[in-house]
Order: structure tokens, then sequence, then C-alpha cells
């Protein structure tokens, strides 16, 4: 059970960051939604490299008696996390900068607003 | 060992790293002056396309190239990143690479009075280069990654005229819905992992199971691939997108879509090849529906349009939904041959060559609204009127592209549309007619532009109106060109490029073989 | 000859065929004998008389630009008879970037059922 | 945003020095110890950062020019492509680590176990860390310099 618990995390940020990007209106907090869902899944992503017990997989300065490479964690999710994480720095940034536009232009942050016109 | 064999050798790297460099050499090459700028960044791409043809050569006589980046040999390819051209990637890059091209040349006039220029040719080169990583590897997660690349690079280039508050809003649409699209594929990315530990897709596609974690990992991939891609009830970032950026960067736009419509296309037949039909309701027929539906709505939607450049986007829409509706037919009958000889390749056939006509055709009406906007500041089609007597090229650039858009022959459309409709037929008479149902609203559509935009009695307040500068003339007159061309011999280019990516797709086989040699599966 | 053969090529639909050659012939027939015809009235058209005018049933006809049907008026009929459709439509396209990502989750939502519990 | 107190300012300008040599500390380190160009990058940024929160964006601005940010931004990316592509060159395939083994700049091959971290290897991978390193630093500074002096300029008109 102790071990599912990552999981749950997993589901519940996934889940709240949707809550947030489809039922709130202001843009920050959709944002904000989106960073969320970007944690679970990165959460979920270094969940499945983690072995009990392990040691970070670093081959120089090893403790000493590790199995190699069944006592080491999986370094492959660590990376695509970090490479995950790296592009949501850029999305965030792009999207803020989007943001700050979109205020100069309608002067609110109302999502309901700004999407007016279409057709 | 000749600079060809080393060209060819090394190509799907290059055609990828050739423009990344190209994009931040740019900023140093503007600092001389905006002539140098614009000539370089042609030969860039001009560069990668003669690479692109030179490998797709190659790879339509039936050599299937990988490429493990950082190693001598295939010796781990579960660890190494690695990119896999098969004929259906290569097919893509060709329609890539012509756009990109057509693009650049189009911008050189329609985009110089405005700042930022660097930037912008920056960003254009950084999106190819993520639409063409999108197209060759051979890597999920590195998929991913040039996804949010490609996707990335158009937000901004969509918000590029960040005077017009709509473009920013469009561009802030855009990069929400894949930002969330991506993390959905992330998502599945890592279900996929979790259970096989492999990335790679041949490796992916060897040993799954279609246990109920690929099940949803399947659903998740399909749902954001297709929103990418922009299939209705999930396209209305489309319109947005393509409606509010500057004509160049829309025709890019397009193949930075069709590259996710490939990842559909790739999940379906290679990575889940193995087990698709496993389903009591076949994935075929979800995507043959979700075609239908995006061609009705899509069609109907552009009907009401009365802004040039929104109708049009709307019409891409419908037109996405026949791609739909080809692959998805030929996906029902995937594994069983007899019916796969009989109805399922003529289908794909149909649906694979109407990605490119649908590029070529949508792109040069694009093209089009760009030269109508550029001409007279205006896209509602409720003030324009009377333009053929002051534009007469792109008058009839519009009547090729209006006729090959709605099927009409002897375009390239045509030859396409008769692929679908006949094969369709045979499948469920109800397909045929709601495609050819939807093909005459398309032509209705654009006559409607035609006489609300380009007929009429000369307006007084567009008296001055002169024809688009040369580039702008020479880009449209490429895609017309090709246009024609493929509408005359479409049996010259069906046989020789088409069916050679239907079969790369079919037989999902030598795919997989290509790295994992002992598996046993496909046709 | 031999080279421009596989440019003649009929193009096969595995149940029919098409060739655009043939068409484009057709097509200039079709073209010369639409001239030929239009030869016949040519002669009897004159140019600044009364033939000229438009009829508009007695009405008197307006300034040019007046009599220019705007993009938002072609299909008035079409698009009025298919009002309940088209207002389904416009509800659909809110241009809320949340709706758009409500119909993804709905889509998905579906997609589970059709594959996940069948 | 203008300046904060003289305190602050005093403050940013004591630790600055040592958030931005923990940062390069991290990117040189990246190929032995957890890290990296990016980690590292975003460190020293992060201390460019609070420079520019202390002195506010105006004056930030008016030291920096963006358009050498992004002539600098860009050098990173084309010393990361220029690294790959010299595998293509030198060894034999693009992204190849052709400095491994060659016992030149970083071109130790490091003994596996429980040794001491040589820092002295790693092929090209430390110099890659570089290239992104220096990318990392001038790109997150560019976009909160730009993000801060955009917001500024808002707030003056208004």
């Amino acid at each position: 059970m102790i071990f599912n618990i990552p999981f749950i995390a997993v589901a519940a940020l996934i889940l709240i960051g949707l809550y947030a990007i489809i039922f709130r209106r202001n843009l920050i907090k959709m944002v904000i939604g989106i960073t969320l869902i970007e944690s679970g899944v990165n959460l979920f992503l270094i969940t499945l490299g983690y072995r009990e017990g392990s040691v970070a997989p670093i081959f120089t300065s090893l403790p000493t008696g590790t199995t190699v490479p069944e006592g080491m964690a999986f370094p492959v999710p660590q990376a695509l996390t970090l490479t995950s994480i790296v592009i949501g720095v850029a999305v965030l940034a792009l999207m803020l900068s989007l943001i700050i536009h979109i205020y100069r232009h309608y002067g609110t942050l109302d999502v309901r607003k700004i999407g007016g016109g279409e057709e | 060992m000749n600079i060809v064999d080393f060209l060819l050798q090394h190509s799907p790297a290059l055609i990828v790293a050739i423009p990344l460099l190209g994009a931040f050499l740019t900023p140093l090459v503007s600092r001389l002056n905006d002539k140098a700028r614009n000539i370089f960044v042609i030969l860039t791409l001009g560069l990668t396309t003669s690479i692109v043809f030179l490998l797709a050569s190659d790879v339509f006589a039936g050599n299937i190239h990988t490429y493990a980046f950082g190693s001598q040999d295939l010796a781990l390819p579960i660890v190494r990143i690695l990119f896999e051209v098969d004929a259906m990637s290569a097919f893509m890059t060709i329609i890539g690479t012509i756009l990109a091209l057509v693009s650049v040349i189009y911008s050189w006039a329609f985009i110089k009075e405005n700042t930022g220029l660097d930037k912008y040719y920056t960003l254009i080169l950084l999106m190819t280069a993520g639409m063409f990583g999108m197209m060759l590897t051979g890597d999920m997660f590195n998929f991913f990654v040039f996804l949010e690349i490609t996707s990335i690079a158009s937000c901004a280039l969509i918000a590029f005229w960040t005077n017009k508050g709509k473009a920013v809003e469009a561009g802030f649409k855009y990069i929400v819905i894949s930002t969330i699209g991506a993390l959905f594929i992330l998502f599945a990315i890592a279900l996929l992992y979790g259970q096989y530990n492999a990335l790679n897709i041949a490796t992916l596609a060897s040993v799954i199971q279609f246990s109920f974690l690929d099940k949803i990992a399947l659903v998740l991939l399909i749902a954001a691939l297709a929103m990418k891609a922009g299939i209705v009830p999930m396209h209305m970032w489309l319109p947005d997108a393509y409606g509010r950026a500057p004509a160049p960067v829309t025709i890019i736009l397009i193949g930075a879509t069709q590259a996710s419509l490939y990842g559909v296309f790739r999940v379906c037949f290679t990575l889940y090849g193995n087990t698709i039909n496993l389903t009591p309701v076949s994935i075929g027929w979800i995507l043959v529906l979700l075609g239908l539906i995006t061609m009705l709505l899509g069609v109907a939607m552009a009907l009401i349009q009365s802004d040039f450049k929104r109708l049009i986007a709307f019409s891409a829409v419908a037109e996405i939904g026949y791609m739909f509706l080809g692959v998805g037919a030929g996906l029902t009958v995937l594994g069983n041959t007899e019916m796969m000889a009989a109805i399922g390749s003529s289908a794909m056939s149909g649906g694979v060559f109407h990605i490119m006509n649908d590029a070529l055709d949508v792109g040069l009406l694009f093209l089009v609204a760009g030269a109508v906007y550029y001409a007279t500041r205006e896209t509602s089609l409720d003030k324009l009127g009377g333009l053929a007597r002051n534009m007469k090229y792109t008058t009839v650039f519009f009547i090729i592209g209006l006729l090959a858009v709605s099927g009409m022959p002897p375009m390239n459309g045509f030859a396409s549309k008769l692929l679908i409709y006949e094969s369709t037929f045979q499948l469920n008479p109800i397909l045929s007619i709601v495609a050819i149902l939807s093909s005459i609203m398309l032509l209705a559509v654009f006559v409607k532009v035609f006489h609300s935009a380009f007929l009429g009695p000369a307006l007084p307040k567009f008296k001055d109106v002169k024809e688009v500068p040369k580039s702008m003339l020479i880009a449209m007159g490429i895609i017309a060109s090709i246009i024609i061309v493929f509408g005359l011999f479409p049996e010259l280019i069906v046989s020789n490029i088409v069916e050679p990516a239907v079969n790369a797709l079919i037989s999902y086989g030598d795919y997989i073989r290509e790295v994992i040699p002992t598996f046993t599966g496909g046709m | 000859m031999s080279m421009l053969e596989p440019l003649l090529e009929t193009f096969q639909t595995g149940s029919g065929f098409w060739n655009p050659v043939v068409w484009i012939v057709v097509v200039i027939v079709v073209f010369l004998i639409t001239y030929i015809l239009r030869g016949f009235g040519n002669k009897e058209y004159k140019k600044g008389t009364e033939q000229v005018k438009s009829f508009l049933s007695g009405n008197p006809e307006y300034e040019k630009e007046k009599m220019h049907i705007k993009g938002s008026n072609v299909y008035w009929g079409f698009t009025e008879s298919l009002k309940w459709f088209f207002d389904i439509l416009h509800k659909m396209h809110t241009g809320n970037v949340s709706d758009y990502i409500l119909w993804f989750v709905v889509m998905m939502a579906v997609l589970f059922l059709l594959v996940g519990l069948m | 945003m203008s300046g904060m107190s003289k305190i602050v300012k005093t403050i940013s300008n004591i630790t600055f020095p040592l958030i931005t040599i923990y940062g390069l500390y991290i990117i040189a380190h990246g190929h032995l110890t957890p890290g990296g160009g990016f980690q590292g990058g975003a460190v020293v940024a992060s201390g460019c950062a609070m420079i520019l929160v202390a002195y506010g964006s105006v004056w930030t601005m008016g030291k920096i020019k963006e358009k050498n940010l992004s002539l600098l931004e860009s050098t990173g990316a084309i010393c990361f492509i220029l690294l790959a592509i010299l595998g293509l060159g030198f060894g034999t395939v693009f992204f190849n680590n052709f400095l491994v083994g060659s016992n030149f700049l970083f071109g130790i091959v490091p003994a596996t176990g429980s040794t001491l971290a040589n820092i002295n290897t790693g092929g090209v991978i430390p110099l890659m860390n570089f290239a992104v390193g220096i990318k990392v630093i001038v790109g997150l500074f560019a976009i909160v310099l730009v993000m801060a002096y955009a917001s500024s300029t808002k707030e003056g008109k208004k």
C-alpha cells in the first residue's frame, strides 16, 4: 500500500490540474494547473525508475558492496524527467509572456472575456 | 567513400541538424544585413531539401535507414536515441521540406516591414527542425521532445504580430492545447516505459501485449495526437491559430499539424500494429467515424465564416477528415490480407496521397489569403470585392487552389479523393456518400470566396491595389505548378511515392525487424 | 516517346480508372465547341446600346458597389433554413480555451469507454 | 520595478559571487555528480535574477544589452551543435564522443566501482555541459529581464 502513494499523488495532481484548467477563469491559475499536470507526469516518471534500497546511478564513488547495475536506480527516467522539466520551463516562460501581452490588450485575465467574438 | 554515400548515411541526422545549426547562426548572420540573412535561410533550407530528396530516393527504393546517435553500431538500441526512416517518414519529410522552403521564399516580401526578423527566421528554422525530428525519429520520448520544440516555436510564431490582441490570444490557446496534449503523450510514454522498459518504437512494438495499461496509453496517444492534428471536436484551436498567424507561418503550421497526424498513424500501425485489431470495437472504425464528423462539421463551419483565413482553416479541418477516413478504412482491415488487397491498400493510398494534396492545396489557399491581406490589409469577406481586376496572378492561383481543394479534375485533389470514394464505397456506401457530400460543400464554400473576394464590381477603396511582389508570386507559383503536375500524372506519383509509404505502414514488421531482427510477424 | 509513357499511364484506383490526359482532351474539345457557339451570338452584340444594361424586372439599377453580394450574404437561404444546426455549431465554438480542454477530456473519456471497457 | 533598499543591494552583492561559483561548480561537475548544464545554469541565472530584483530592471537593462544576450545564447547553442557535428567529422556518427580515450581534454576513461571521481573524464560531455550552461544562464536571465522590464514600463505608463 505504501508504495502506491506516489501513484495516488500522480492521479491527484493530474486531476487537480485538469480541474484548474477547465473551471478556473484566471489565466494565471490555468497556467498553475498546467504546471500541476506537468509535476504529476514528472512524479510518475521518477516513481517508475525507483528500486527499493537503490543508490544514485553514478558509476564512480559507489558505496562499497553495491551490485552493479541491480543496486542502482534506473537512470533513464531521471533523464526523461529532466528533459521534461527543461521543456516545462520554456513553456512556462512563453505562456507567462503571452499573458503579459494579453493583459496589455484586453486589460483582464478572465478567460471568458478574452475569447469573445470568435465564431 | 564518396561524398554522396557519406551524406546519405548521415542524412537522418543532417536533416535535423542543418536547420538547427542554421537557426542559431541566423542571429549572427543578420548582423551583416537583411538580404544576407534571407539568402542564408533559403540556402539552409535548400541544402536540407536536397538532402531530404537524396534520402527519400534511397528509401523509396526499398531501404529502411536507421541512425543511432553517438554510437558506432546498433549495439544498444534500447538506450541510444534512434532515428528510423521508412517510406512513410520520407514521404512526410518531402511534404515538410516543400512547405518550409515555400514559406521562407514567401516571407521575403511578406514580412519585410516587421521588426524582430532575426528571431522570426530563427523560430521558422527551429520549427522546421522540430517537424523533421517528429517525422524521422524512432524513439517515443524523442518524438515528445520534438513535438514540444515544434509547439513552442510555432506558438511564438503565431503570436508574432504581438500588436494584435487576437494573435496573442490564439498563440496562448495553441500553447495551452499543445502543452496539455504533449503532457498526456508523455504520460502514455511513461506507461509504456514502465511496462516494457523501452522507449524505442520498434522495440516496444515487438513486445507489446495490449494489456489494460496499453489500452490506456493508446487512448491517451490517439486523443492527444488527434487534438494536435485538429480532429473534431478538438479542432477549435486550429481556426484560431491558422487564422491569426502570418500566412508563411500558417503554411509551416500545416506541416506541423500533419506531423501529429503522422504520429497517429505511426502509433496505430507500427507501435500497436500487432495488436490493434484485438479489440471488439476496431480502432480503425473509430478513426473513420472521427474522420466523418470532422469532414461534416469542418465544412459546415467553413460555410458560415466571413473571415477569409478562418474559412480556409475550417476547410483545412474538413480536409484532415479525408485522411482519417482513408487511413482509418485501411486500419479496419489491417491483418486481413484479402480485404487489404481489395479495399485497404487503395483506401490508404487515397488517405496518404491526400496528406500531400491537402498540404499543397490548403497551403496555396493560405498563401493567396496572405497575398490578399498584403495587398489590401483586409481579411473580412464582407469588405473585399473585385480584386480580380487588380491581382491577376493571385486570382489564377486561387482558382487552381479552389479546384484542387474541392477535388475537381484535373487537379491533384481529385485523384486522392477518387481513391477514397471508390474504396470506402466497398466498405460501406454511407462513408463515400458523406465524403462526396462534403467535397461538394467545399466547392460551394470556395465559390463563395471566389465570388465575394475576387469577382464583383471594382470597389473604390481597392482602386490602388497592386499585384503582390515577385517573391510571393514565385512561392505561390511553385506550389501551383506542383499541384498541376500531381494532378496530370497521378499514376506516376502514386506508384512511386505513395504506394511505398502505404506499404511501409501496412508491413509494420519490416520496420520492427530493422531493429529487432528476430521479430516474426507483420505482413 | 518511351520516356513519356510512364507519364501517360492510366491511374488505377482498384475498382476504377482515371486518365487526366483524356480528360484534358475532352475539356479542350468542349472549349472549342463553346467558342464556336459564342461566335454565332457575338455578331449581334453591339457595345454601347441598350443590350449592355442589366434588366431587373423593371426596377431601377443601384450603384455597382451596392449590387455586389458580400461574403456573409452568399448562401443566405441555405444557412437560414438550417439555422438550428448552425446555432448548435455557434454554441460549440465558444473561443474559450477551457472549453477546448473540456472537449479533449470528454473525447478521451469516450475513447476510454470504447476501447478500455468493451 | 525600481531598486530595493541598500541592505538588499549589499547582501546581493555579497551572495552573488557565491551563487555564481556554486552554479559553475555544478556545470563543471555535470559528468560526475547529479547536475549539469541546465541545473547549474539555472542556479547562476537565479543569482542574476536576484541582482535584477535588488537593483531594478531599468538599471540592469542599462548595464546589459538584450541584443548581446541573444547573441551569447545562440553562441552556446552553436557550440553544442558544432560539438555534435565534430563527432561526425572526427568520429563516425553525429554526437559521437570522439574525445573519449584520447587522453587529451577530458579524455580519460574512468574505472568503474568505488573509485574517486576524476574530473578529467567524460569526453565531449563536459564541453556540451559548458555550452548548455552558457545557453541556459543567458536564456533564463534574458527571459526574466525582458519580462521584468516589460512589466515595469507598463507600470510606468500607468
